[in-house]
């Protein structure tokens, strides 16, 4: 699966984006135009996943998957955080930032492995994009409180923005609200309704993934280049807790019972890290923990092995264990 | 003939995810005029960033104010602290301005 | 026909767009992508409504559509004006500008309507672009007038820029010139030459839409959120206004003998507000007069208005009459 | 060794639609040179915005200019009366610039 | 061909962006839209191209093509420089400059070319995109060599960039590794694996051309009004260069066996004049030359010159003598 | 209370293509921090230009950095020989920043 993986466009194009950067070539994506592609991958995802669930209705195959993402997203930064602080020699605040990300989930690592499991004929069932929605934020709140229970004694000069606005913007996050209302539109509009619209939605679909992937790559591959405070230690850990983050999914999602396609997929998002809403909100939360750790972390190593490597991966474990 | 008053010019350089908070403390030296324009790139010692809109956590804004002595004085004090932490640059300069009441 | 418009996805996006901001999100569509969706729908109405007239040719009721929609722009600002400034208790300066918006189209109003008519099969005219783009600035002229004839005795500092000057802007102004030219465009091309470009212009038009409506309920519930110079009356006004408007297009359709999709057409050219060609040209030409009111009056009551009301409201009542 | 001119470094905040007419009080001014920038946000005490390419009506611009204190002064002159009615956020600063008959 | 061609949408658009500029109308694509669509455009044509190779293999016209196209890219500059230094009255460093524009290519010239050429049943070889790519640079060389040699005399203040960070500038520009790139990854995935993303890249494609078209036209008149270096001389340079230049490269294209299409498409590429790559390389590597002068020629006169009459000449000519 | 420090503000205002051999003469100068923002239009006697993405070539950039005396001084004397010929914007004014020892 790994060969097959690495000759598909999409793939391609994320690789070809990662070696002009190394290279240092000026190549660039105007950012206008990567939010844009962004957008139209998530509107383009929730609807889809929306006229779906409207033709299945909900099962309980979609109730447990929910419920086992937002536990995923609860717990997952537990163990993180402690790899984090005694492993990776990261303070209390990084470690709760960095474990943020790595118990939430990325949209394009999701999108890019719908793609290569559809192509594998194990594509998940259309809630799985409800159940992505689901797991952006749950991982937020756990990272937070670790990183605070760890700084009790320092005190900040003025406080970090009160909880109820952090949970505020953690519930109406961009990306949340977009996917979850695209997610509804589709379920309201239902088949008949996507109809219109669905040629916009799906024949660029795949092309606009390419360009966004292509962009990708050079940002991915940028952030490696000018990270000066990645340690070996945290290289270590931006591999291993994918790897594990991903195992637990995947026989998480075999153990409630889901297809192999769903298992597999539940198994990506569990191992892929944030890089939309987790890094804006340690940004407001945390002001204080360094960006660059986590960015570099999430979007440098993580991001490339998830794409390259993982997705083939849980593909295959769960094909095997399911 | 029209009049001109010193005032003082003020330059926050910032993350933009923290724009709405330095706002909120803008607001609290008594200042309710502002203007914030993005910053494409820019250097540290530790390294170059160029701004980027997919994550958001790597643009950073520049918050224009002009203000008289004392909420300068005030809002000053409410940053000190912050400056290592958040990462900020601030910078204070003179200017002279033609509505001196409204600032 | 207002529960059927409330469940197609092009509303369904502006009432997510519209709730997203209302709950604060930072959802944000990047406005060079915004601007790009806006010249994209012109330039693909531009070209398919020129595309049908070179296959209808020039016909009397295009003669009749256009002399009546060029009729409504100059007419309509002037109960609108009067209505400001007794009802709205606006001063003339402001009286005029609002007027100049309520006188003159939103493109993307009648966008929506056409593809709310042709769904109810009862699509316009393809000559009513043509009409729509007519329809853009002859308000813009009246609107002038009108204040500059209450403000007569109090000279600005300076001189408001000459009217040569403004009449250029008017007739060059970017959204006029492109729905003009792609109209030409269509007419010269005929539906032969469209055949290569047709895919774009007509595969990604709905979903476009659907995106570009999201954006224009961000702008129009955050509209609401910002603005506070808002009095009940002028709300009041910003419902009134398009009614009235409305029902005079339709009727004025009607008579000249319109087939109903056109009259009702006209009838939502009629109530919509302009929300492109009349912003710009008042900060140029009124500098004086205060933005925050016609925005918020145009973008934030009428549009939403418009799209959720209005739209079914003008096709049943030109159906009925018709 | 190169030797410095003492320069007034002028800001206008304006509404981008205006910038063609504040271009054409400049020249008047006898000011050729200028540069234009985006601001993307702000706040008064009316209230906050945001750029919005769609209407454009709300976007505002910053001109920045150097020139000599003698254009400074006819400028300002032509500008002081404006500053209320079209809103503008006029600033006046002392830079030093390198070549100082090009200002 | 010169009247078919002027009923084409696609030139339809470049001649509206044209005049609307010249009535100065404040009609404005946003830049990071032209920008997108360039990256999109270059994309389109490097997989195709590819996908094309992959099927036909390597052949020696292909060879023979690339060697032509090459060798045009370097000769190309030394006659431009006569002509501009003693005809055209320029200084060594801005004849270098502008020569290196005239031996480069263009891009978009080039996708209107084949378009047209298309249209006409001339298509060109899908090898001529990696022609296009490899002409990109070459010309650059040259025209330092040649404006450095010409001011050997005149030290400037500090060293111009080293000629290693030069050589890497431009084979890491952004417009060749994407084009390359995007040709290696059409030649891995073939058709097959062109076919998932096939629909973005062919659906859009005319019509993506015909808005950047409308762009161009935009620029390349603003160009034109906005100029004062502009002399008589420079501006009958500026036809005759493509001119002498297309022929060169349609009887070179003939002469080594090329089909009409791809020698006509190897004269319209020796026509055009960069704008995307050289105009950066020049200003960083000879930043005391006037990009005023270079953008003018090129974009100003060049580019329509081409779109309008030199896409129509060198078909007929390659057509006449193939 | 906190203390500040007199610093130079300085901008450079230079095309995009021209900010990588910018910020390497602000490294011979000893300068580690900088922010970049881009200018969207601008004018001179010869005429005017707005920024363009598809050639690069006309688009223009502000160079913003705080520096000590030390450090500026030793810029301009990099800087000085290139503005004519790179047509380049260089202002120096007066600002007072609270972290001192990091410009
Ligand atoms: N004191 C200030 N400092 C910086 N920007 C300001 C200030 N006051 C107003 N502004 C800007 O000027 C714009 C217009 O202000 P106003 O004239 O109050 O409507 C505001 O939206 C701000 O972006
Ligand atoms: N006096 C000035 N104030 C502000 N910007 C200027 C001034 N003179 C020139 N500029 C800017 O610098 C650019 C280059 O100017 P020049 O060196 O005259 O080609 C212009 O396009 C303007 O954007
Ligand atoms: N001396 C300086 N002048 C201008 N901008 C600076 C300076 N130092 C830092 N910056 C900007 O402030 C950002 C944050 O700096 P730091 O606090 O060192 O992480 C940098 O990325 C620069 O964009
Ligand atoms: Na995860
Ligand atoms: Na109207
Ligand atoms: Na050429």
């Amino acid at each position: 699966m790994i060969t097959e993986t690495l000759t598909s466009p999409v793939i391609l194009f994320f690789i070809l984006g990662f070696l002009a950067a190394m290279v240092r070539s000026d190549l660039a994506i105007p950012e206008a135009f990567a939010k844009a592609m962004s957008i139209y991958l998530m509107a383009a995802i929730g609807l889809k996943g929306g006229v779906e669930v409207a033709s299945t209705g909900f099962t309980a195959d979609l109730g447990w998957a929910a419920f086992a993402g937002i536990t995923l997203g609860f717990l997952l930064p537990i163990p993180a955080f402690y790899l984090l602080r005694h492993f990776g020699k990261l303070g209390s605040l990084d470690s709760g930032a960095v474990a943020a990300h790595y118990g939430s989930v990325s949209v394009v690592t999701f999108v890019t492995a719908t793609e290569i499991f559809a192509a594998r004929n194990i594509a998940p069932e259309g809630y799985m994009v409800g159940v992505m929605a689901l797991m952006e934020t749950p991982a937020i709140i756990t990272g937070l409180l670790l990183a605070r229970a760890g700084m009790k004694q320092s005190t900040p000069a003025t406080a970090p923005s009160s909880t109820s606005n952090l949970l505020h913007e953690v519930f109406t996050n961009g990306s949340v609200v977009l996917l979850l209302g695209a997610f509804a539109i589709g379920m309201v509009a239902g088949a008949d309704g996507f109809q219109p619209i669905k040629p916009l939605f799906e024949v660029g679909f795949r092309g606009v993934l390419c360009l966004f992937l292509l962009d990708m790559g050079l940002i991915a591959a940028r952030r490696l280049l000018q990270s000066r405070q990645l340690t070996v230690r945290l290289v270590v850990l931006a591999v291993l807790m994918p790897v594990m983050n991903g195992f637990v999914g995947v026989a998480l999602g075999t153990l409630i019972g889901l297809d192999p396609g769903s298992a597999a997929t539940l198994g990506i998002l569990a191992a892929s890290a944030s890089y939309i809403a987790v890094p804006a909100a340690m940004r407001m939360a945390l002001p204080e923990a360094d960006p660059s750790i986590y960015l570099t972390m999430s979007l440098g190593i993580t991001f490339p092995f998830n794409i390259l490597i993982g997705i083939p991966l849980f593909g295959n474990v769960a094909q095997m264990i399911g | 003939m029209f009049k001109t008053y010193k005032r003082k010019r003020i330059e926050i350089l910032t993350d933009s995810a923290l724009v709405p908070r330095m706002i909120d403390l803008l607001k609290q030296a008594d200042i309710t005029g502002w203007s914030v324009t993005r910053i494409d790139s820019g250097g540290t010692p530790d390294g170059e960033w160029q701004r980027d809109d997919i994550t958001g956590a790597s643009s950073k804004s520049m918050i224009l104010i002009v203000a008289n002595d004392q909420k300068t004085e005030k809002l000053t004090g409410l940053l000190a602290p912050l400056l290592d932490s958040y990462r900020l640059l601030l910078t204070i300069g003179n200017v002279e301005v033609v509505r001196g009441d409204r600032f």
